[in-house]
């Protein structure tokens, strides 16, 4: 009964790919595109990933998705004029295409077997963290670094939307189009946002046992703030504001200077015995804020007001 | 085998906080620098970048006195579970140029910004100073980073640096370069990332040093490297997947192109190296080193001539680019070593770092003098240049120079690289390889002497400068080059230094 | 442990197809913004891969290897990240040149510009 | 007593799909854009609610069963405001 799930599961995951690929009109594309993005996030719940699931639905299909239909719709009325390529072409690079997907359902379809895991490992030795969800101690003690670094790619990128603006609008607040704020949209960012605030506050404290974390809280919060500043209840902050600035760059800043406390009892990003769980904790709820921030600016966009 | 086994793979050094620095220090500079103002970032940059090199040159040094790695573990976790940071002789070798590099570039745009002409207003310095400290972090993670994810990570750090700096002037054209450049690079990461998924399921492990003991030659692993090493090509810019460099690198500012040029690409070149050599299996290395070097070949020839028919100094610089790229793939198939030898023994290992660093200088320095020229001009058509050198002497000097290392004269950097790789090649047979590395140079002396010769021509009327010289930004430009021809007098023969770390003749077995 | 026809291996059939089509649409759509989710195709396709590695590694009483799912995680926030990048660059060209395309650049196009 | 539950479940989880079902009928031949809306948000609100319904008796704790109480309150919020925008969007295009 299962296998017929997951076969359902599978092949709809193709043929809306399919899809996405093939419309005729770009919005068609993208509303496909986030449809896909649910059934991924239905995939990875039948992978057993809740935490995965989570960040696909929240960042992977929500974020993303609000980010394309907002483009799609600014470049509306737009000439094409890109390069086609000829039949032949395309008849070649589809049997390239189709020969590498091929390549990579032949290793998933041989596994090693016993199937290598580090599953063993990371759960010897999470007491030492005090945390009871393995994917977050990998994510905030084995493989701290790379959340770490990733944090900061999160803000260069940030800066790199922010670059993409003239001279005299550097440090301005960025624009949302004027198109007279409907009323249900004024209801619901008046109603939603504590219920959103509440939900990404109770993801975040839950992701330290169970499924959810900084990414999806941060997510949560992210989509109520822009709510809020799509339906006009709160003014867009400028990109040169001060808070705006300091809740973005906490989360990395508290989370390098805890690894470089760390330092002092063993080694950079190590925790000292007992305190793991709590110092986790702190960084978590710097990291929240600062990828609610981060991730509501990067969909905001570069500055279209000169500062003031 | 399984992973379990390998248990306790890296014994942390005494001195491994000097790589967590190297790698913190621009992140932490490049955060405070978004907390505060303009000035504030100006210094912030200039502390991080005197402190990086320092760091740089105390690794470098300690290697030396050691003779050993410098292995830090972080968090005390070990990989597999945990990851690991390593540098040996050839890591720190880049450490040192990239800083080096790093701190003359960045110098030339602080002085810069303060031209009348310069774009000194607080947008573009202080993204500039922000992406400067991203791209230097990134490539020391780059050098020093041990796990296949964690590299992924550092290689996305460094797009996400380098592709705003491409449109730092805000004109179509590098909006359109730029995006081009994005598409590519992530197009190339993502291949990266898939290999190392592919690598992960079938290994348990992404530590470059586990892996090495667990490569058995799966038809897996071939699969994975084939996409990491393809996606890595992408952003490396070897032909034909080069179309993306020279708008990207022409349209920069020149502070930025000589970062993207010197050392960005080069990175991608790096890891492939360490995945054939450290990973794959001695007969698919073989194999793919031969493709490789097939393509290096290919660009050396058609983005030379390339190069000879731009009009442009800037995109002729650009294009020579990824004709000096093509060179650092030739070493694959001449580096493979023997079973008593191992690959950092060889000439062409020796060879092709020195063709990395020598050409990391003298395009520094060619792109920072072209910078000069098209300020002071306020074009670089080249055929308008006729007997720019009367105005400015030192520009095209260190133009000349660096000049040589790209056509392999001596005395230069580039001479002997290319003096290495020639050996090699004919010492191993590769015969189509010598006759590319002689036509190359050819091609390259083609190039730099139509810039050259029309440089010290008289022209009809006396070229008039439009701005005022800035001699301080020229004297950068003619220190790289200074410092590309003094690799020249590095004695013809493998390097010694750059084998520190790495398994020696008696306790080397080939894969 | 792996019967013929389990999660693990029919979404991981699904993320291979979902790199073909992403790297197809990538390659050959005209429109950058069709690139762009195609971007996003090729993404979700690579993070199967990963899934699939962390099902096939429960072990130890866990419902799968966390690592590479924490992997996941991080990926997904780097691919937005470069979502959110290619879009701006995008609506710059776009409010620069009045077109959203990048026009074909031919091999030698460059050394024609004057 | 678990398979009175289970009954229910069983019960109550397939009449929510049915409804689903005509739902996305309804989607695909409703020939006007209101009444495909209408037919999708009856439907889809007796549908979620069937579904929740039948998944309370699973719940392993009263907490578990205040959770999907709660989805189904959202949802709802949702799909409210999303029909009533699609109706005002209609309104405008056909008034104007």
């Amino acid at each position: 009964m299962s296998t017929l799930f997951d076969f359902g599961l599978a092949s709809s995951l193709v043929a809306l790919a399919l899809y996405v690929g093939w419309a005729r009109d770009e919005q068609s594309s993208i509303v496909g595109f986030i449809a896909l993005g649910l059934l991924l996030s239905l995939g990875w719940t039948r992978l057993r990933s809740i935490d995965v699931a989570l960040t696909e639905a929240a960042i992977g299909s929500g974020v993303t998705g609000l980010l394309l239909l907002r483009t799609q719709t600014s470049l509306r009325n737009d000439k094409p004029t890109g390069q086609e390529f000829g039949v032949l072409a395309k008849v070649s690079i589809g049997i390239l295409c189709a020969g590498l997907s091929a390549a990579v359902a032949y290793v998933v379809l041989i596994p090693p077997d016993p199937a290598p895991t580090l599953a063993p490992q990371a759960l010897g030795s999470i007491d030492v963290t005090g945390l009871g969800n393995p994917v977050t101690a990998v994510l905030m003690a084995y493989r701290a670094i790379d959340t770490l670094l990733e944090k900061v790619v999160l803000i260069l990128a940030l800066v790199g939307v922010w670059s993409l603006t003239s001279n005299s609008h550097w440090g301005g607040a960025p624009a949302v189009p004027a198109i007279g704020t409907p009323q249900p949209l004024v209801f619901l960012g008046r109603s939603l946002p504590p219920i959103g605030v509440l939900i990404a506050v109770y993801l975040l404290w839950v992701g330290a046992d169970a499924p959810g974390g900084a990414f999806q809280g941060g997510a949560v919060l992210a989509a109520m703030w822009l709510l809020a500043m799509f339906s006009g209840l709160q003014p867009i902050p400028q990109t040169q504001s001060v808070n705006v600035r300091l809740l973005l760059v906490g989360g990395p800043v508290i989370f390098l200077v805890t690894g470089f406390l760390g330092v002092g009892c063993g080694a950079f990003l190590a925790y000292p015995d007992g305190f793991a769980k709590p110092l986790i904790i702190v960084i978590e709820v710097a990291l929240i804020l600062s990828i609610a921030v981060t991730l509501g600016m990067l969909v905001a966009g570069p500055a279209k007001r000169g500062p003031g | 085998m399984l992973p379990q086994a390998a248990a306790a793979a890296y014994i942390a050094t005494s001195d491994g906080l000097l790589l967590v620095l190297s790698l913190m220090l621009p992140v932490a500079a490049l955060l405070a620098s978004l907390l505060t103002g303009a000035r504030a970032t100006k210094f912030l940059t200039f502390t991080a970048s005197a402190a990086a090199l320092a760091l740089s040159v105390i690794i470098a040094v300690r290697i030396a006195q050691t003779g050993e790695a410098i292995v830090y573990v972080l968090g005390a976790w070990q990989p597999p579970l945990g990851l690991a940071l390593r540098a040996d002789g050839t890591a720190a070798v880049l450490l040192v140029i990239t800083s080096v590099i790093m701190c003359a570039t960045g110098l030339y745009a602080h002085w810069q910004f303060d031209l009348p002409s310069g774009t000194g207003d607080s947008r573009v310095s202080t993204v500039f100073r922000i992406l400067m400290m991203a791209v230097w972090s990134a490539l020391n993670a780059v050098f020093i980073g041990q796990d296949l994810f964690n590299l992924y990570v550092a290689l996305e750090l460094l797009t996400f640096g380098a592709v705003p700096l491409v449109c730092l002037d805000g004109r179509a054209e590098t909006v359109a370069a730029a995006l081009r450049y994005l598409m590519f690079a992530l197009l190339g990461s993502l291949l990266y990332l898939l290999g190392a998924g592919l690598i992960y399921s079938t290994y348990g492990t992404l530590d470059l040093k586990i892996l090495s003991g667990l490569a058995d030659g799966r038809p897996a692993l071939s699969v994975a490297l084939a996409f990491m090493v393809a996606g890595l090509l992408a952003k490396s810019a070897l032909f034909p997947l080069h179309l993306w460099l020279p708008p990207a690198h022409s349209g920069a500012p020149p502070a930025a192109s000589a970062i993207l040029s010197a050392l960005v690409v080069k990175a991608p070149f790096f890891l492939i190296l360490r995945l054939l050599f450290d990973l794959a299996p001695a007969i698919s290395s073989r194999f793919a080193g031969q493709g490789l070097a097939a393509l290096g070949a290919l660009s050396i020839l058609f983005c030379s001539i390339m190069a000879v028919r731009q009009e442009r100094l800037k995109l002729m610089v650009a294009y020579s680019t990824v004709a000096q790229i093509g060179y650092l793939f030739l070493m694959f198939p001449l580096a493979v070593g023997t079973d008593v030898l191992p690959p950092w023994h060889t000439i062409a290992w020796t060879g092709g770092l020195l063709q990395l660093a020598s050409h990391a200088l003298a395009k520094a320095a060619m792109f920072l003098a072209a910078g000069v020229i098209a300020d002071v001009f306020a074009h670089d058509r080249i055929r308008e240049l006729r007997g720019f050198a009367h105005v400015l002497p030192v520009s095209a000097f260190a133009f000349g120079l660096g000049g040589l290392s790209l056509m392999g004269l001596p005395p230069s950097g580039g001479f002997t690289a290319k003096c290495l790789l020639l050996t090699a090649a004919i010492v191993e047979g590769y015969w189509w390889i010598a006759a590319t590395i002689s036509a190359g140079g050819v091609i390259a002396a083609g190039y730099v002497f139509r810039v050259i010769s029309r440089a010290f021509s008289t022209p009809d009327l006396p070229l008039i400068p439009q701005r005022p010289v800035p001699r301080k930004l020229e004297r950068i430009a003619l220190a790289l080059a200074l410092a590309a021809v003094a690799l020249g007098f590095l004695p013809l023969q493998p390097f010694t230094y750059l084998q520190v770390g790495r398994p020696s003749v008696s306790t080397w077995a080939a894969p | 442990m792996t019967t013929p026809f389990d999660a693990a291996m029919l979404l991981g059939l699904s993320g291979s197809a979902l790199i073909g089509i992403g790297l197809f649409v990538i390659i050959t759509h005209p429109r950058v913004l069709r690139k762009i989710v195609g971007f996003n195709l090729l993404g979700a396709g690579i993070f199967l891969v990963f899934g699939v590695a962390a099902k096939r590694g429960a072990m130890a009483g866990l419902a799968g290897d966390p690592v590479p799912q924490a992997l996941v995680i991080t990926g997904i926030v780097v691919a937005f990240a470069a979502t959110a990048l290619a879009i701006a660059l995008l609506k710059r060209l776009f409010e620069l040149t009045g077109s959203s395309d990048l026009a074909p650049l031919p091999p030698d196009a460059s050394s024609r510009r004057t | 007593m678990t398979i009175a539950a289970d009954l229910v479940t069983i019960i109550a989880v397939t009449a929510g799909a049915v409804f689903f079902l005509a739902g996305a009928m309804g989607l695909l031949r409703f020939p006007d854009t209101l009444s495909r809306l209408h037919a999708l948000s009856k439907a889809d609100n007796l549908g979620l609610g069937l579904i929740v319904l039948g998944l309370l008796p699973q719940a392993n704790s009263v907490f578990a069963g205040l959770k999907l109480i709660f989805i189904w309150m959202l949802a709802q919020l949702s799909a409210a405001t999303v029909s009533r925008l699609i109706a005002t969007a209609i309104a405008k295009d056909t008034g104007s």
